[in-house]
Formats: C-alpha cells, sequence, structure tokens
C-alpha cells in the first residue's frame, strides 16, 4: 500500500506525534514518561516515551483500550501531575516549574473531563465556575465579568446564558453540564483544549453536539485539541490525526482516515476490527486474543507481543522503533522493518 | 497478608503510646497535686516505699527521666505495676486479677448478645425495610442516645429499687445471712452471679445494641442495591438464601467499624459497674480515684487499653477471615 | 447433560408482554410513569435488541419482566405472558407472570430466564468462590444431583465459555473484566433457559473484549436456541447481532423492525436521528447532526408525541396527540411504528419512506456461513501481507 | 454508637437505578427533625434562661427542720433534698453548665476533626500516614478513663472553666469525626470537580475551603451532634463520679449528690428522676436531629412510608397494582 521506507539503520529517531503543520505547535511534549509507584519498588508504567505537538486549529485523537495511558497522558499535558521524565513545550518554550509559570500554564491548557455529573461542583452555580478561571487569570471583574460569562455560555449553545448562569449543576443534563465544563476552559483564551473522553458518558443522541461544537472550537478559536477516546469511530470524525496508544506506548499514528482505512500496527486493525460497524455483514475476524499487559510487568520486547498473532522472535526481545509506514504515518513494529521483511513476510503468509 | 501486617504494627504503636502515655500522666500532674498525692500517702507507706513511688514518679531529681522511663517500661512489660495503696500493698496485678473477671463476664456477654441480638434486627429490619421491626430502629437508638450510666440508672429505679425484680448492686448476693455462697462453679453462687449480672448486663445490652441494629440495617439496604444480590433473587434462590447472601457482605463493614465501638462500650460498662457496684475493674477505678491510689489508676488504664486493642485485633482477624479481597496481595 | 433441541422452534412465541405500565412509586405516593403500553412477542431462539438512551425506560422493562425491578419500581398495566416448557416434554404452559406467586416465579427463574447484567464485577458476590455461584443455582434446581455432578456441570459450563477449570476456586477479584463477564454468560446458561436477558452485558468492557464475548455469545445460541433480550444504548452494535429491534424513547416504544429493515429504511424520525449519531468507520467524512435537545426528564413529559419538541418533522396534531404503534402506511413487512408521519396522515418525507429492504435476512450470526470462521474480507481487515 | 456517624462505607450513592425518578426536593424537614430540633431548642432555652426561671437561687434552703428530702409539693415542684435545696431549682440551674460544656466540647471536637480528618484525606502520602495512626489511637484508648485521671487532680478555678473542661472532652472524641471525614476527603479530592478546579489553577487552601468543604457539612454536622451527645454523656458522667464538681452544679452533680445520699435506696424518685431524664432527653432530641441528618447523607437509609399500606415492595417480587380494579398481587410476606 505504500512504497518502502528506508528507517535510518540502526539509530531510532524521536518521532513527535500529532497532526504536522508548519510552524510552532502550541503545546509540544518531548519525551514524556510517568512511572507510579505502587509500594514495595514496583512502579506502574503508565506512560513510556511519548512526544506529541499540537498545532493550533487542529484535533488530535488518542485512541487506545482503558488502562492504555491515555488519561494519563492526559493529565501530564495539563501539567497536574509531574512526568517522571520529558518536558513540556508551550509554543515552542518549556514550561517552568515555579508556582508561577504553572499558574500561568493552567491560563492556557484546559482539561474537560469525562464525567458530566461529576465535574461540577453542586455545591456552586454555573455562573460561578465560570467565574472562576477569569477572576484568576484575568482583571475582568464586574458587569463586564457578568457579560463575560454571558458570552461564554452563549458560545456553547447555552441561551440565554445570563438564564443558565443562574442554575446549579443538578438543574442541568448531562450535555449542558459538559457545555459548561467547555465553556470554563474557554473563559480565558486558551491554546490547547484537553478532553479526556467528554462524549463516553453522554447520551448518544447527543454526543454528536458536543464533537461538533470541539470542532466548530477548533476553527473558531484556533484551538489545538486532544480527544482522548476509546471509541475509533469517533476519533475518525472529528480528529486530523489519530494517535494510537497500547500498554503505556503509541503503536501507531497518522492522518485520521488513513489510520482507520490503512491501519499498519496490528494492534491497531485489531481495534478496528473488534470495533461495531453497522456496514459490515460478515462477521469480523478478529486477529490477536487476550487482555492489555499488566503495566507493573510488561512484557519485554514489543508490549503487544503476547497477544499478537504476527509475533516474531525479535518482538520479544526488542522493543520496536516507530518506523514509517505512510505519509505521515508511523507504526512502532517490527512487521514494517526492511531488515525482518522476509520473516514478516513468512509470517503474514501463515495466518 | 498486608492488611493484618499493618494492622499489628498499628497494634504495637497504639500499645506503646498508651503505655508511655501511662508514664506521663501522673507526671503531667501539676506539681502541687503530684506532692499532696505523697503527702497523703505518707503515713499508708513506709518511708523507702515512699522514697520509691516518688523515684517512681519522678519527684525525686535523682534519676534521669530516661532511666526513670525505662525503669517504668521495663517493669510494666513484666506485669509489674506497682503496689495498690488502697489496697494495703496488695500488688496492683492481684488485685486488678480479681477484679478482671467480673468486667470480661460483663461486657463480654453483654457485648455477645448485644452484637447477636443487633445484628439479627439490623437484617431483618433493612431487609423488610417500612416494616415492624423498622419501627424498632429508631426506638432503640433512643437508648443509645442516654448516657450509659443513666440508662443504668433508669433502669436500677424501676427494676431494682421500684420493682425489686432484682438486685440493686454487687456480684452476688452478701445480705443473705442464712446462705454462705462457697465462691466457683456451684449453682447456689452462680445462680446469685447470674441474678446480679442481668441488670448492668441489660444496660450495657441495650445501650450498644442500637450501633449494632442500625449499622446493620444501613448496610443491609446499601447491600441489597448490589446487583449480586439480585441475581441471587433471579437465580431463584430460597428467600434465606438471598438474605444470608447480602447478610454476608454487609456484615464486613460493620466488623470494621468495631473499632469506632468497642472502647466506647467499655468505657460505658465501666460507668455502669459503679451504678450497679458491680465489683469489677470499673468500680475499682472509681474508688482508685476517690483514695488517689494512682499505681491501681496507671494499672486500669492500660489493661483496659491492652483490652480494647485486643478486642480490635479479634475484629481484624474475623473480618480477613471473612473478606477474601483483604487477603490479596497489594 | 441432556441433548438439546435439534434448532429452536422458530415461530413459537415464548414471552408476550401487552400493554405493561411500570411505575416508579405507587400512584398514591405520586410516582411518576416509566414505561407506558409496551407490546411485543418474543418468539424462541430470537434476539431482540432493546435501543435507547438512558431514561428511556429499556432496562425497566426488561428486569420488570421477570418482576425483578426493584422498589420503587411498580407495575402498573398490562401482561406478561411466558409459555413454560415442562421438563418432561409436551407442550408449553402459559404463565401469567404477573399474577404468580413467589414460588412460581423462582422456579421459572434460571431454569427458563436467566439474566445477565451489565457489570459483572457487581453481579457475582465479591465473598463467594466462582464454583459456590455456579453450583449454588444448581444445587436449588436440580436437588437430585450430587456435589461431584454439580461440580462436573460447572467445569464444563466454564469451559463452554473458554475458561479453564481451575479457576473455580478463584474469588470474583481474581478474574479480568472479560472472564467475570464470561462466567456469568456461564452462570446465565447454566440450566439451558429458553430466554436470556441481557442488561448491557458488555457497555463496561473494552471493544476487543466486548467483541470477543459477543461472538462467543452468539455461537452460544445458535448451539442452545436461547432467545435473547439484549438491551443497549449501542445501536451500532445491535444491529449487528439483533433480529429484531425495538427502539425505546420516553418509555415507549416508538418502532420495532427486523435490523436489516431498520438500518437500511429507518421510519421514526427518532430511529433515523439515531442512526445518524454513529460516526461510521468507513467510507467518506461527513457532517452529522445528532438530535437537537436532550430527552425529555419522567416529571415533564411533553403532550402528545413524546418525541415532539426534538422532531424536525413535527406537526400541529404531534403537539397534542399521541400516536400508536402500527404497520406503517404502504409497508408489507410486519414492522411497526408510532408515528402521524407513517399513517398516511401527513405526507412521509423522502429518507422515512425509502423501500424496505427486499431480504429481510436475519442477522449475520444466523447465517450458516457465521459458524463457521469466515474468509476474511480484504477491504474490511487489512492484514500485514498487503503492505509490502 | 457506631452508627450516629457516617462511616467511610456509606459514602455517595450511586446512580444505581438506570431510569430512577428525579428525587424531588422536600421542603419540609422530616418529623424526625423537626421533633428532634424542637426539644433542643427548647433544653438551650432552658440552659439560657434557666437562672431566670428558677423560683429559688442555689442557696435558698427550705424553710424546715427536717433533714429528710421532701417529696414534690406547691411551694418545691420537684421538692428538696437532704439539705433541703430546692431541687426543681438545682435543675434548672443544672441545665446551663451541662449544655454549655457538652456544646463546647463539641464546638472543639468539630473543629478538631475537621482539621485533622480534611488535611490527612486532602494531604495525603506519610501526613496522611501519621495522622491516621494518631485518630486511630485515640480511637482506641478508653478517652473517659483518661479524661478522669487528668481532671481528678485539676484546681477548682479550671474545674470551673468550661472552656477547659470541654477543650480537654474534646480531645477524648474529636477522632471518631476526623475518621468520616477523612473517609470522604478522599473521595472528594478525586472528584473530577476538583481535578478541574486545580486544572484551572485554584490554590490549595481555596479548594479544600470552597469545593470540598460545602460538601463536607453534612458529615461535619453529624459528627458536631455526635460529639456534643457524647460531650454531654462524659461531662455527666465526670460530675457522677465526682472527678469534676463544678460550683453552680451540673445534673450530673445533682445525680451524685443523689446517688451518695442514698436516694436510691430510699426511693426518692424526685431527687434523681428529672435529671436522669433531663439528659435522656437531651440526647433523644440531639439523636433524633442526627437521624434526619444521616438520611440527608445516605438517602436510601430513608424509611419510605406509602399511603397504601397493603402493597409491600420486596426484593425480586415486584408489586403489580391496577388502578383499574386496585387488586394487589404479591406474594407471601416474610
Amino acid at each position: 500500500m505504500t512504497d518502502s521506507v528506508t528507517p535510518p539503520a540502526g539509530t531510532a529517531p524521536t518521532v513527535v506525534h500529532g497532526p504536522k503543520r508548519e510552524g510552532t505547535p502550541a503545546l509540544e511534549a518531548r519525551g514524556l514518561t510517568k512511572h507510579f509507584p505502587v509500594g514495595r519498588g514496583k512502579v506502574v508504567h503508565a506512560v513510556e516515551e511519548i512526544s506529541i505537538a499540537l498545532p493550533e486549529a487542529t484535533v488530535t485523537a488518542v485512541v487506545g483500550e482503558s488502562g492504555s495511558g491515555k488519561s494519563t497522558l492526559a493529565r501530564l499535558l495539563t501539567g497536574l501531575i509531574k512526568p517522571t521524565s520529558g518536558e513540556l513545550l508551550l509554543d515552542g518554550k518549556p514550561v517552568g516549574t515555579s508556582a508561577k509559570a504553572l499558574r500561568a500554564y493552567t491560563s492556557d491548557v484546559h482539561l474537560v473531563l469525562q464525567d458530566p455529573f461529576s465535574s461540577l461542583n453542586s455545591a456552586h452555580s454555573v455562573g460561578y465556575h465560570i467565574e472562576r478561571p477569569l477572576k484568576l487569570h484575568s482583571d475582568v471583574r464586574g458587569a463586564e465579568l457578568d457579560a463575560k460569562v454571558v458570552e461564554l455560555l452563549d458560545r456553547v449553545s447555552l441561551s440565554p446564558g445570563a438564564e443558565f448562569a443562574a442554575k446549579y449543576p443538578h438543574e442541568l443534563s448531562g450535555g449542558q453540564r459538559q457545555r459548561v465544563a467547555i465553556a470554563r476552559g474557554l473563559a480565558v483564551r486558551p491554546r490547547v483544549l484537553l478532553a479526556d473522553e467528554p462524549v463516553s458518558m453522554l447520551d448518544v443522541s447527543i454526543r454528536l453536539g458536543v464533537l461538533n461544537l470541539f470542532d466548530g472550537l477548533r476553527e473558531d478559536e484556533r484551538l489545538a485539541i486532544l480527544y482522548v477516546t476509546h471509541d475509533i469511530a469517533s476519533a475518525r470524525y472529528l480528529a486530523d490525526t489519530i494517535v494510537v496508544m497500547y500498554a503505556g506506548q503509541v503503536v501507531e499514528s497518522g492522518p485520521a482516515e488513513q489510520i482507520t482505512d490503512a491501519p499498519q500496527h496490528p494492534y491497531t486493525q485489531l481495534l478496528l476490527s473488534a470495533a461495531p460497524d453497522p456496514a459490515r455483514d460478515q462477521a469480523p475476524e478478529l486477529r490477536g486474543s487476550g487482555s492489555p499487559p499488566s503495566l507493573v510487568n510488561p512484557p519485554s520486547g514489543c508490549r503487544f507481543h503476547p497477544r499478537c498473532p504476527f509475533a516474531m522472535a525479535v518482538c520479544k526481545e526488542q522493543a520496536p522503533p516507530s518506523l514509517p509506514v505512510g505519509t505521515d504515518q508511523v507504526a512502532a513494529c517490527w512487521l514494517h522493518s526492511p531488515e525482518h521483511k522476509a520473516e514478516a513476510d513468512a509470517v503474514s503468509a501463515q495466518i | 497478608m498486608p492488611l493484618l501486617i499493618r494492622r499489628i504494627g498499628f497494634y504495637l504503636i497504639a500499645a506503646y503510646a498508651a503505655i508511655t502515655l501511662d508514664f506521663f500522666i501522673p507526671r503531667m500532674l501539676p506539681g502541687n497535686a503530684l506532692s499532696a498525692i505523697l503527702t497523703q500517702m505518707r503515713g499508708v507507706v513506709t518511708p523507702a516505699q515512699l522514697a520509691s513511688m516518688a523515684a517512681e514518679y519522678g519527684a525525686d531529681d535523682k534519676q534521669s527521666l530516661l532511666s526513670q522511663y525505662f525503669t517504668y517500661v521495663g517493669h510494666t512489660l513484666s506485669g509489674n505495676f506497682g503496689l495498690s495503696l488502697s489496697h494495703q500493698e496488695t500488688p496492683v496485678s492481684t488485685v486488678l486479677g480479681g477484679d478482671l473477671p467480673w468486667t470480661i463476664g460483663l461486657i463480654g456477654s453483654a457485648t455477645v448478645v448485644a452484637f447477636l441480638l443487633g445484628t439479627l434486627i439490623g437484617i431483618m429490619a433493612g431487609w423488610r425495610r417500612g416494616g415492624l421491626l423498622d419501627a424498632i430502629v429508631p426506638v432503640s437508638t433512643f437508648f443509645q442516645a442516654i448516657p450509659y450510666f443513666v440508662l443504668g440508672l433508669l433502669l436500677l429505679i424501676i427494676f431494682g429499687s421500684d420493682l425489686a425484680w432484682f438486685p440493686i448492686g454487687g456480684g452476688y448476693d452478701t445480705t443473705n445471712r442464712y446462705v454462705t455462697y462457697v465462691q466457683g462453679w456451684n449453682w447456689p453462687y452462680m445462680s446469685s452471679v447470674l441474678q446480679h449480672l442481668v441488670l448492668p448486663g441489660t444496660t450495657v445490652v441495650l445501650a450498644s445494641i442500637a450501633g449494632w441494629i442500625v449499622g446493620m440495617r444501613n448496610m443491609m439496604i446499601t447491600t441489597m442495591d448490589e446487583d449480586y444480590v439480585l441475581v441471587a433473587a433471579a437465580k431463584g434462590l430460597s428467600r434465606f438464601r438471598v438474605i444470608g447472601i447480602a447478610a454476608r457482605n454487609a456484615i464486613l463493614p460493620t466488623i470494621s467499624n468495631f473499632t469506632l465501638s468497642i472502647s466506647l462500650v467499655v468505657t460505658g460498662a465501666v460507668l455502669v459497674e459503679v451504678v450497679f457496684d458491680y465489683p469489677g475493674i470499673g468500680n475499682e477505678m472509681f474508688n482508685a480515684i476517690t483514695a488517689a491510689d494512682y499505681p491501681l489508676l496507671q494499672g486500669i488504664l492500660l489493661v483496659v487499653t491492652f483490652a480494647v486493642l485486643i478486642a480490635n485485633f479479634l475484629a481484624d482477624l474475623a473480618y480477613v477471615v471473612l473478606d477474601p479481597r483483604s487477603r490479596r496481595e497489594a | 447433560m441432556t441433548a438439546v433441541q435439534a434448532g429452536p422452534v422458530l415461530g413459537e412465541p415464548v414471552l408476550e408482554v401487552s400493554k405493561l405500565c411500570i411505575d416508579y412509586g405507587l400512584p398514591e405516593d405520586g410516582g411518576v410513569r416509566a414505561v407506558t403500553d409496551v407490546t411485543f412477542t418474543l418468539r424462541r431462539g430470537e434476539v431482540l435488541g432493546l435501543a435507547g438512551e438512558s431514561g428511556s425506560g429499556k432496562s425497566t422493562l426488561a428486569y420488570a419482566i421477570p418482576r425483578l425491578l426493584r422498589a420503587p419500581g411498580v407495575i402498573t398495566g398490562g401482561d406478561v405472558i411466558f409459555h413454560q416448557r415442562p421438563v418432561g416434554g409436551g407442550p408449553s404452559q402459559a404463565v401469567d407472570m404477573l399474577t404468580a406467586d413467589a414460588e412460581t416465579l423462582a422456579n421459572i427463574r434460571w431454569v427458563d430466564l436467566s439474566m445477565v447484567f451489565q457489570s459483572a464485577m457487581h453481579a457475582l458476590n465479591p465473598v463467594a468462590r466462582i464454583e459456590g455461584q455456579l453450583t449454588d443455582v444448581l444445587r436449588r434446581h436440580r436437588p437430585g444431583w450430587s456435589p461431584a455432578q454439580r461440580k462436573e456441570r460447572a467445569v464444563e459450563l466454564l469451559q463452554m465459555v473458554g475458561i479453564s477449570a481451575d479457576r473455580l476456586r478463584a474469588f470474583p477479584h481474581e478474574l479480568s473484566g472479560g472472564m467475570r463477564q464470561r462466567v456469568m454468560i456461564a452462570m446465565a446458561l447454566a440450566l439451558e433457559p429458553a430466554l436470556v436477558i441481557m442488561d448491557e452485558p458488555t457497555t463496561a468492557l473494552d471493544v476487543v473484549t466486548q467483541r470477543e464475548i459477543i461472538e462467543e455469545l452468539m455461537e452460544l445460541r445458535e448451539r442452545l436456541g436461547f432467545a435473547v433480550i439484549f438491551i443497549t444504548h449501542d445501536l451500532s452494535l445491535l444491529l449487528e447481532l439483533a433480529d429484531t429491534i425495538a427502539i425505546m424513547y420516553a418509555g415507549r416504544l416508538v418502532e420495532m423492525a427486523t435490523a436489516t429493515e431498520l438500518v437500511r429504511a429507518p421510519r421514526h424520525p427518532y430511529s433515523q436521528g439515531l442512526l445518524n449519531s454513529f460516526p461510521a468507520l468507513h467510507g467518506a467524512k461527513k457532517r452529522m447532526v445528532g438530535i437537537p435537545g436532550a430527552p425529555p426528564s419522567l416529571r415533564a413529559m411533553p403532550a402528545g408525541c413524546k418525541f415532539h419538541p426534538r422532531c424536525v418533522h413535527a406537526g400541529e396534531s404531534c403537539l397534542s396527540v399521541e400516536p400508536r404503534l402500527a404497520r406503517p402506511n404502504g409497508s408489507f413487512s410486519a414492522r411497526t411504528v408510532a408515528c402521524t408521519l407513517q399513517d398516511g396522515s401527513r405526507p412521509t418525507p423522502a429518507e422515512l419512506a425509502l423501500p424496505d429492504p427486499a431480504e429481510t435476512a436475519p442477522s449475520r450470526f444466523r447465517t450458516p456461513a457465521a459458524a463457521v470462521p469466515a474468509p476474511s474480507d480484504p477491504n474490511q481487515n487489512l492484514t500485514v501481507g498487503d503492505l509490502s | 454508637m457506631t452508627s450516629t456517624l457516617p462511616t467511610e462505607t456509606m459514602t455517595g450513592g450511586s446512580p444505581a437505578t438506570p431510569a430512577a425518578p428525579a428525587r424531588r426536593r422536600r421542603r419540609h424537614y422530616p418529623i424526625k427533625v423537626q421533633v428532634g430540633a424542637g426539644i433542643t431548642l427548647f433544653f438551650i432555652l432552658i440552659a439560657i434562661f434557666g437562672p431566670e426561671l428558677a423560683p429559688h437561687s442555689a442557696a435558698w434552703v427550705a424553710n424546715t427542720t427536717n433533714g429528710t428530702p421532701q417529696p414534690p409539693s406547691g411551694s418545691n415542684w420537684l421538692g428538696t433534698d437532704n439539705t433541703q435545696h430546692d431541687l426543681y431549682s438545682a435543675l434548672l440551674l443544672g441545665a446551663r453548665s451541662t449544655l454549655l460544656i457538652s456544646f463546647v466540647a463539641g464546638a472543639f471536637a468539630t473543629v478538631l476533626s475537621v482539621a485533622m480528618g480534611v488535611t490527612s484525606g486532602y494531604v495525603g502520602g506519610v501526613t496522611d500516614e501519621v495522622m491516621s495512626i494518631i485518630t486511630n489511637i485515640f480511637l482506641a484508648l478508653p478517652g473517659l478513663l483518661i479524661l478522669m485521671v487528668i481532671l481528678k487532680p485539676l484546681p477548682p478555678g479550671d474545674q470551673n472553666n468550661s472552656l477547659v473542661i470541654g477543650f480537654v472532652v474534646a480531645l477524648s472524641s474529636w477522632a471518631y469525626g476526623a475518621r468520616a471525614l477523612r473517609a470522604q476527603t478522599l473521595t472528594l479530592r478525586d472528584q473530577d470537580y476538583v481535578v478541574s478546579a486545580r486544572v484551572i489553577g485554584e490554590r490549595k487552601r481555596r479548594i479544600v475551603i470552597y469545593e470540598i468543604l460545602p460538601n463536607l457539612l453534612p458529615i461535619v454536622a453529624a459528627s458536631f451532634i455526635f460529639t456534643v451527645i457524647y460531650g454531654m454523656g462524659v461531662y455527666v458522667a465526670l460530675c457522677y463520679l465526682g472527678v469534676v464538681s463544678p460550683a453552680s452544679g451540673s445534673w450530673g452533680t445533682l445525680l451524685q449528690t443523689a446517688q451518695a445520699s442514698g436516694a436510691i435506696e430510699a426511693n426518692q424518685w424526685w431527687w434523681y428522676l428529672p435529671p436522669a431524664l433531663c439528659i435522656a432527653l437531651v440526647g433523644i432530641g440531639l439523636a433524633l436531629l442526627n437521624f434526619g441528618i444521616d438520611e440527608i447523607i445516605n438517602p436510601r437509609i430513608r424509611s419510605s412510608r406509602s399511603k397504601r399500606r397493603d402493597v409491600k415492595f420486596q426484593l425480586g417480587l415486584t408489586p403489580v397494582v391496577r388502578p383499574a380494579t386496585s387488586t394487589v398481587v404479591e406474594g407471601e410476606q416474610l
């Protein structure tokens, strides 16, 4: 499907995932790694060596199963949890570690969470939730502040804004709450919006409304959006680029439609064949079985090899580098390495 | 068994804290109070003993506080609590040895009865919410809201003095001049003991049962919302099996909340002993306070604390046996 | 084990629900109506998909049928008839579930009608071993069996869902999410019931595990011939596995049709909106809109058609007249829909008047080809071999 | 007394029933809360105005040479004690110190338990470990007995200082509330709205005060009431045992003198019964209040009452009520 690729022999260059655009990305992460200690010297290898760039006015979808580290990645990008190693660059400038720098960072990067029923404090009104970031990060006060709150609510289609500002979270539906959460994120004109499964707890019929809102914000606000999801169909719908994560690592990334139409990593293929698809009239063939590995003791080599039907000897021993497999598309899989081409062909032929 | 190891660690720390607290309590007393106590003892004990006691309380400066502390810890660990002043210089351990069986009998029997009965009522009240038993729950809480000894007084007034159904005090009958009891496992003595146990025992049961009932009822209601209980009903299992499955799970938090209640029950029961003039630790404590018998007080405090810790440990053991999840590796 | 009858006897009804109404709270205490006038018939071996959003009453309906709905749920009208096969064979007997006493229900439950819950984590007793939870139902309903027989059956059941026998001694927390759900399915099939009600059985699972379990489940259904009521909010999944799909909205059935009919030619604006809420996995990207607004609250139901506030086709009559479930005007299929756009009183918009698909083939799981692994479709599943 | 306090097992109601109707906000407080509040308020008023209402001062002695206590009469509503003091006045006068110490103890204990519990739960880590161990030690120690040892030798000045006594009593009771608050804080800390507040850059202190504390209020209230009940029990017990003897007298002091003078053996009920009943009533009033709060924290435990007594809700046997014929079908009762 693609021309044969020529990875640089012997070296494994750092591959930066995310949409390819000219200029400096709004947010860039270099070599982010997070290990959570779980006692007795054990650590959970939640996120390993991920470099990702989020240019403005793009949507990057991070797709993976539960426990793949996609939510941890989103939280690392907020600065909420400290990475074990790696660094964040906002508009090309490294983010400082001082309290002041972190506070400034919070005005540029916002996170929308999954559960609309717990992301708003039932003790406070909708207006309060939207005022707070404005009070923290801007000098807007008084009537101007009220007007700004109304304007923000209107922008997420909660009209009339003044009426919604006076309501309490329990008076809103799930979709409306999620819009409030987004409006709060937009309050101080952020550069980056991180959305962690923002629609998975909403009713099916209102999901698209929220996804379309993100889509509009990408253009209107020139936001760099990271969309974390387990639903690859919605990722394809919304995102420019899809990044597939497995067991804390990126296994494949590339333009959204390329990933869903021509997945190159066996895990992406497994994920796609398992996804519900009304258009399908034949039973899908699942290639690979089992469940994701423990991240305390991740498998050697490629972390997917115990489930991979194409696994070769090298997969158990050496972690694969990210290899180009198409235009702007990379897959971390030995099957695409020229050195292992013969063996890969043999394995594929057997299946 | 990481849970159990953690808990044992905690009990060791708690026991150590109790011993240390016990050491400092007499030393925390205002200086005058301490010398007043020593003065008061002058006639009671020999000068040599007085000197050693002064040393023990840090009233003499010959020993450093640290070495006093180590001497004290050594004595305590070997069961040597010193001499009781109000009991003709009997060793404190001997005095407590005489009192303990009474207290353990009272608290032990009352706790077992309250736990079994309360849990059973709680299970039924939770299962049939809004039913007849459920109406008992607020009533039982009234007993719980009244201090133990006030409840004891009320029972004593009604059933002891007024109706005279039960003796009003003591551990066994000492007023009947026609019968002399031989203390031991004989019927006349034991029946008198049981008769004297009824009112104080009932007081402790009444005062503590509401905790078990309400705790178990609320946990039953919460547990019955779990899917596995509905699955049991959907399987066509008998009603008693369904209740059993719910109760088996509901009892776990009740057991882990044992810690919250046991020290309250013990302190409450100690006061009940005073009301009923029951010959246990509590009454001994009351007398020791009146007589300012500090060695005895210290001994009682330690014994009661250790008893509470041991009871907690038994509850932890029960929990580990009953909940397989607590046996999981971290 | 007794041999299973050769294939399901399709056509014979196993469950008949008519005009079922369910409230939360008694009418005297200000209860609210959650399910209104639901009527359907389920035949032996049929897979009925019940789709709807949260609060649409789909779970309420499913739990009320075996009368397992929790307080304050009350059944306030209608009939539920279960056709029970006697143990020794012979014609089935109709059991009125709503007048049955506790003992009759206990004897039907799990023997003829079992359930699989959404979260296996919560549906398994956390303090009991898997073995005990599999055998207690045998001890109850197969009193003549010896402990050895029960254990043998438990092993057999576990192996049926691909779990090794050594997990019998395990506690639920020692199993993975997928394994727990498999145990639940094995448990539901322990007595080879005629009907299994499944309440979102795979929603809590990851997509790969979900697919594995669905495939396994449908294979078992093919082999054992039980009927299924499958509840989910994921219509796209349902379209793949159900024979018939019932769409619920605000406590009412708004459309009922075969899966093929529904996906190719929806008749109700809500069904169409739902179908348009799932972005496609393949093909050209197009902007989709979903359905405006949000489902109504049970306490503030609009008058007339409950969907009219969100419906782009709503007309004057929709505000006051509640449409009845009926065969769409001009359709020759057995499908039904509750919408005035389909009763001939108003012109039907083109997108809701697509012709019924010619072949009303049952779901792909019913075709013999599905029983054996199908050769892979190169357009669907790209293999690595294609790349170079 | 495990259940007067919300414990960690009772935290959080899950949206279990998928289609459960939205609960209507209750405008009226449950009857339990109304009665409880009424009783409590009544005694608080007595505590405030007791000295004004009392017909006689503490020093007043009945004009009689009789050494035996007099039963109630028109002049002495609750009779007299062996020194011929008016017991009705003593009861009114004793209310103040009894309630004052209880509420002071409750207030101190609540402040302590909020400080310890919320800090421990929110900060986590080693701080939490150490604070939890301290809390658990205080739970395991027999507080009342230690209080007896500490308070007995206190000089009379301190014994009459309600702040000192209240604080010392609070020391023995704060741990219960701290444990419940720590557990709830742990749950709230991971709520998405707290995470969101951190994301927009809110400071720690503001998060604790504005985001977490408002949602802890029912538990704080429950733990306050619990410690007031506990504080009253402890204070009355200390007076009854003679460990503390306040100059103004308290209900516990009344009980102590009655007991010491053999009033129980002599069946002089007017001496000991009124204070005992008052103590019981205050306890019951507060317990009723706490009942209401418990049901607000955990609505599932509410004992619902239906207007139809003939319909029984039972697990696995959904009732069938057909309004047309009004016949109720259900299984046998348990």
